[in-house]
């Protein structure tokens, strides 16, 4: 780790692109039966269940879960391609994206016997969404600045505290939320723990927050001493940290960090075909360079996961060029496309004002690239 | 903007438009109306309140810095502009100006007008004044808002009505010969200007915005404004802002004083504001945080204008591309210098 | 580049390129060509060294890191190549190739060549290796360096040699059938890959001597690594490196399989790698401050390299028109994962 | 200073317009003449001092000194009017440009009777080089870590230290030196105090320092206990670091700082022209747009020098903004003409070489943008 990231290319095989071709032929089939039009950040705000569902019976969701748990045994590659394939075609996955990418591996590896039989395969099946309960009011970038407390009581727990910015917590079955259970917020890291709500539950109200596009896609998640059980803790008490900590690198990690904008891109070059405007072409050229060098890198790490190499630096460098690539993808569009972006327009026009509304979100979720920029400097050595 | 007239009207406005509170856009439209100041930079002999453009450009700069909606810009900066040089008189109400041109025939005397006209606040309006080619003539007319007109309404990112007038033959309130050089290239040119000057005050108000959030909020136990890296995005905000403001307030001096390339400065000028629209949304939102991604927090009303307003009379592409096919004519340094060379 | 033999080879160039002293380029060029370096992926039976296209890349990665001045990248990337594709021997001594094709005629059974070549070494070459359009034949032929042709001199910007052959009439050495597929477009691509992992070694090495550089110096009494912006910009700098490094690392694996989509790997490393030079050598100046401005740091040396490669083969504007062009037979998302959609 | 830069646009009138005139006239006559060809950064790099002498003669030397002093009593407007003349045709005017830049107004703020009379007339007639020695080895952007030390010796003050990055020192007739005449380096701005030196001297020892595009435009000047007379001393003695602040902002605040390439953009300008590319005319039109605001920017920054109102942060802010102007100029050229720079190369491949080659130096020199930045977020008061 002295001179640059160690991030060899990766050759998908035969077999993944058998796999491909399954999914795009699943897509075309939904596309066609008009279930969904695609969306930019899809992912993040646009829910689906009966779609998850399908997704679930097809065996593309808890890819990489044991058979045990109603997973399918396959590698962090082949969830790559799907991960892939639903992302270019704006798919409405949010129903069980987070539960898929976090804490389904999350669940794996901390989980007690119980919560993997409870929620692995009803996460498998595109049943069980999941919300995360982690930012709150006032703190910023700073995750470890957690005031909501878990206080051990009779048969369980009491935790008391407010989570903000926290998605699809509206639609979720399951919320896991960061809480303070030992010491105090000076302590910053120790002393936190994870707990598994199921929703809805006494004692937690879930407010929307709108952002300004004025959707309700994130909540305000307010938890007024509410009890639950003994074992919703979630693995090792005081641990919660470290074990966030990885669910970030796996967050950081997929596709979707720079793909979120993709059906706004595939729109305009289909829109840039038919108009044939050289100066379009070329940055169009220029976009794709760009998603082509970052697919690469993306699969790379993947490729790493797979070997069980944490990819910590090299997700937050690829989660870094990633969403400048989003913003950028918009940015060309609408300079060069000559529309005005339009809320709830019928083309081109549509797609661009929700990704011009989503933009700011692209740098600020996951991780500000002020915050992964010191994680890549601390990888360098230099802090 | 210093001298007396000025500092005043920027007073006055300001205490109208900064509030708070129930029904904030009708209230503060109808002070600004009561107070003549949606007809400023109008002469007084057309029915407006008079004063020059630097006036007209404070009361616009003042209402886009509190992103209060109301359509001081389209009235007159826009529709008074186009009624006083076709020396027609402004109507009553609320007369915006169409950004399209009508198809006008005239039947028993009557101009009757009929295309599909993009009119910004039509629905609010009182009244519509269209730039009109009928037969070989250029005409400015006026359409009455209750006349009958299919009207589609739309908004852009910042919620501001972007309507739509279809019309079929309806019969003009009144009209006039267009003057020698007020053309729809002249239209566009205008509210490029009117546009500039709000760009640039967004940006301003972003840039206070976010110096207030980085000096009150404190992340990882100190204030944000500690943090080198915040203090240089808080710079790179800062000379972004000053070059949008700069280049709208020149651009207003040189249409003010009827400079030769004034057709320039008013290009550059949307070039600079357009272009520099991103950058400021893009530093404001990230040094707000989640914060300012909410659509209770005040600088969302902002951002969604930037992004709203440089699309608006024609972003920087094209006056990129104006400027370049001025260039065909002219050499680089003395365009630049706005001298003959 | 993990396995066993490419990491011998890369300890073997290394320890030959990696030394100080007196004639460091002729004592680094002659070691590489008697171990057989300058010719590695080149069929031993065409007279090169064998081993494959990631081996070869290797020695063009290393010698392009330590900014070495020897044309390992001319003589086995591209002349051997060619050499090889076309059937013909590699001569003895060092053999460049052009970038431009020569114009042939055929006189009493001798192949003449005329045309103005850019060849890059020529100055030092024994023969240089050329293709050739001759009546409705495509060729490739070989020129021997000591023929009398005319050279005019000239260097890039790293003051590496870029000279122009002048022939008229000259007698070819050697010439043979060129094969399908290999034409101007195909040499283009061929150099395109060798300038990419040349330009990913460079700018690896940039963040090499930044990452020292803001450890070791100090600056307002604590270390350069302390200030926030400078790891900022380090950490961007690290990004845009590795980047550079996937790109040309991807594209030389396609190219080495014999990917179907080998061309649209080519043209987007050669593009990402050409357009993060600027970004790669304008931080890695910012962060060594003027130090790295003198001719006696090592800075200038791969920073000068950034700048002339990018330019060479096909700066980023033309492999983005040449992607835009393959968009235009097939969909965006299947040009991008290498399916036929 | 709490919500913006206050940074109103200033028009210029009739008479500026006649000045302008009658330098582009005086620039065509050199031109037609052959004494010299355009260059991009001369005012840094391409010192005539027959060029030099022929400008002042014609009064274009120190405008706004007093006519006591040789000077031509013309404000400073006037005097920006010239400047960026002088840059847009890429005229050789490093001989004088320090002199008239810093030195003067120097000279004549803190000088002493004498040294006005010695050196201000001399400058105005553009017959006296000079240079400023400033940076010392392994300070960076840290200028107030100075170890040259003057010491108070018979007869005046011995000198003993050394200097880098040292432009024109080659050919100056004198150099301004930074020294520690009190208290140690741990006091850093306090005990700081400004030298006048003529060159060539005894002790003083200039070595070039060459840059990376091989030329030689700057030095390292080494002080071995040279020996300066007693009236040497420029200004008070300590107030050497507010001096050299003062310096630094008319050094920021001239339109050198976005200037420094146009006469690349001025040639490719020609180039697009007659190519008729759509995609470079587009941007072409963006850097012309660019140039305009920053032309009106410097412009309002002379002019509130003209009223005596202190330009630091609007500079620090023009220079920002310009210095990544400049390079953009060189990355947009580059880009789009399809030409492959060289060094010497007659058109604009030679320019172009040039551009690329010096293209460090734009951040570097007056200030790297991270220390301007800093200067700009003081004055909007977050420190």
């Amino acid at each position: 780790m002295t001179t640059s990231i160690h991030l060899p290319p990766h050759r998908l095989g035969e077999a993944a692109r058998r796999l491909r071709d399954d999914v795009r032929s699943f897509l075309d089939g939904e596309l066609a039966a008009g279930t969904f039009v695609p969306r930019c950040d899809a992912w993040m705000s646009v829910a689906d269940p009966a779609f998850s569902r399908r997704l679930g019976a097809r065996g593309w969701i808890g890819m990489t879960l044991p058979s045990a748990y109603g997973g399918h045994d396959r590698s962090p590659l082949e969830r790559f391609v799907v991960t892939e394939e639903l992302l270019a075609a704006g798919a409405p996955v949010a129903a069980h994206w987070i539960a898929d990418r976090q804490m389904a591996p999350s669940i794996l590896r901390h989980g007690s016997p119980a919560q993997r039989e409870r929620y692995l395969p009803a996460i498998a099946r595109g049943e069980c969404s999941f919300a995360i309960g982690m930012s709150e009011p006032d703190a910023g970038s700073d995750l470890a600045s957690v005031r909501t407390r878990a206080r051990q009581v009779d048969g369980g727990w009491e935790i008391t505290g407010t989570k903000v910015w926290t998605t699809g917590a509206h639609f979720a079955h399951a919320i896991v939320v960061l809480a303070r259970t030992d010491g105090s917020p000076a302590d910053r890291h120790a002393g936190l723990s994870q707990f598994i709500v199921d929703l809805p539950a006494p004692g937690v109200e879930i407010r929307p927050i709108r952002t300004i596009d004025g959707e309700h896609h994130v909540n305000e998640v307010i938890f007024e001493a509410a009890v639950v059980a003994e074992d919703s803790l979630l693995g090792e008490r005081g641990a919660g940290w470290r074990q966030v900590t990885a669910e970030l690198a796996h967050e950081r990690s997929g596709p979707e960090r720079y793909m979120s904008t993709v059906p706004l891109l595939r729109a305009w070059a289909e829109h840039v075909r038919q108009q044939g405007d050289a100066s379009a072409e070329r940055e169009l050229g220029g976009l794709t360079a760009r998603a082509w060098t970052l697919r690469q890198m993306s699969l790379s790490v993947a490729a790493a996961l797979a070997e069980g190499r944490p990819p910590e630096i090299a997700a937050a460098l690829v989660k870094d060029l990633g969403s400048r690539f989003e913003a950028d993808v918009v940015e060309t569009v609408r300079r060069l496309a000559g529309i005005e972006p339009r809320k709830n327009g019928p083309g081109l026009d549509g797609l661009l004002a929700e990704a011009i509304l989503h933009s700011p979100a692209f740098t600020l979720r996951g991780g500000s690239n002020e915050i992964l920029r010191s994680v890549v400097a601390r990888g360098l050595g230099v802090r | 903007m210093n001298d007396d007239p000025r500092a005043e009207i920027r007073a006055t406005v300001t205490a109208i438009v900064d509030r708070r509170g129930e029904d904030r856009t009708g209230r503060a439209w109808k002070e600004l109306s009561e107070g003549g100041f949606h007809l400023i930079g109008v002469p007084e002999e057309a029915g407006g309140s008079g004063g020059g453009l630097g006036e007209l450009s404070v009361v616009v700069d003042v209402a886009a810095f509190h992103a209060v909606p109301v359509p001081v810009a389209e009235t007159a900066f826009l529709a008074g502009w186009l009624l006083a040089r076709a020396g027609l008189s402004v109507p009553a109400g609320m007369t915006v100006a169409s950004l399209d041109e009508a198809i006008g025939h005239r039947q028993d005397g009557v101009l009757r007008l009929s295309g599909r006209l993009r009119v910004p606040w039509a629905r609010h309006a009182g009244h519509v004044v269209t730039m009109v080619r009928c037969a070989e003539e250029n005409l400015v007319a006026v359409i009455p808002g209750d006349a009958g007109v299919d009207l589609v309404t739309a908004e852009n990112l910042a919620g501001e009505p972007r309507d739509l007038l279809v019309l079929d033959g309806v019969a003009a309130a009144a009209s006039a010969a267009a003057p020698p050089g007020l053309d729809a290239a002249a239209l566009l040119r205008r509210g490029a200007l009117a546009r500039s000057v709000q760009l640039a005050a967004a940006a301003r108000a972003v840039l206070v915005s976010a110096r207030r959030h980085v000096t009150e909020r404190e992340q990882f136990g100190r204030p944000l404004a500690r943090f080198q890296a915040v203090q240089q995005h808080l710079a790179a905000l800062a000379a972004q802002v000053t070059a949008m403001q700069v280049s709208a307030q020149a651009a207003v001096a040189a249409v003010e004083h009827g400079d030769a390339d004034a057709a320039v400065a008013v290009a550059a000028a949307k070039a600079t504001t357009s272009a520099g629209a991103r950058q400021v949304a893009a530093i404001g939102h990230q040094l707000h945080g989640a914060l300012g991604y909410s659509s209770e927090h005040h600088l969302g009303a902002v951002t969604t204008r930037l992004w709203a307003w440089r699309e608006e009379f024609g972003n920087e592409s094209h006056w990129h591309d104006h400027l370049a096919a001025a260039l065909h004519d002219r050499a680089w340094w003395p365009l630049l210098t706005g001298d003959a060379g």
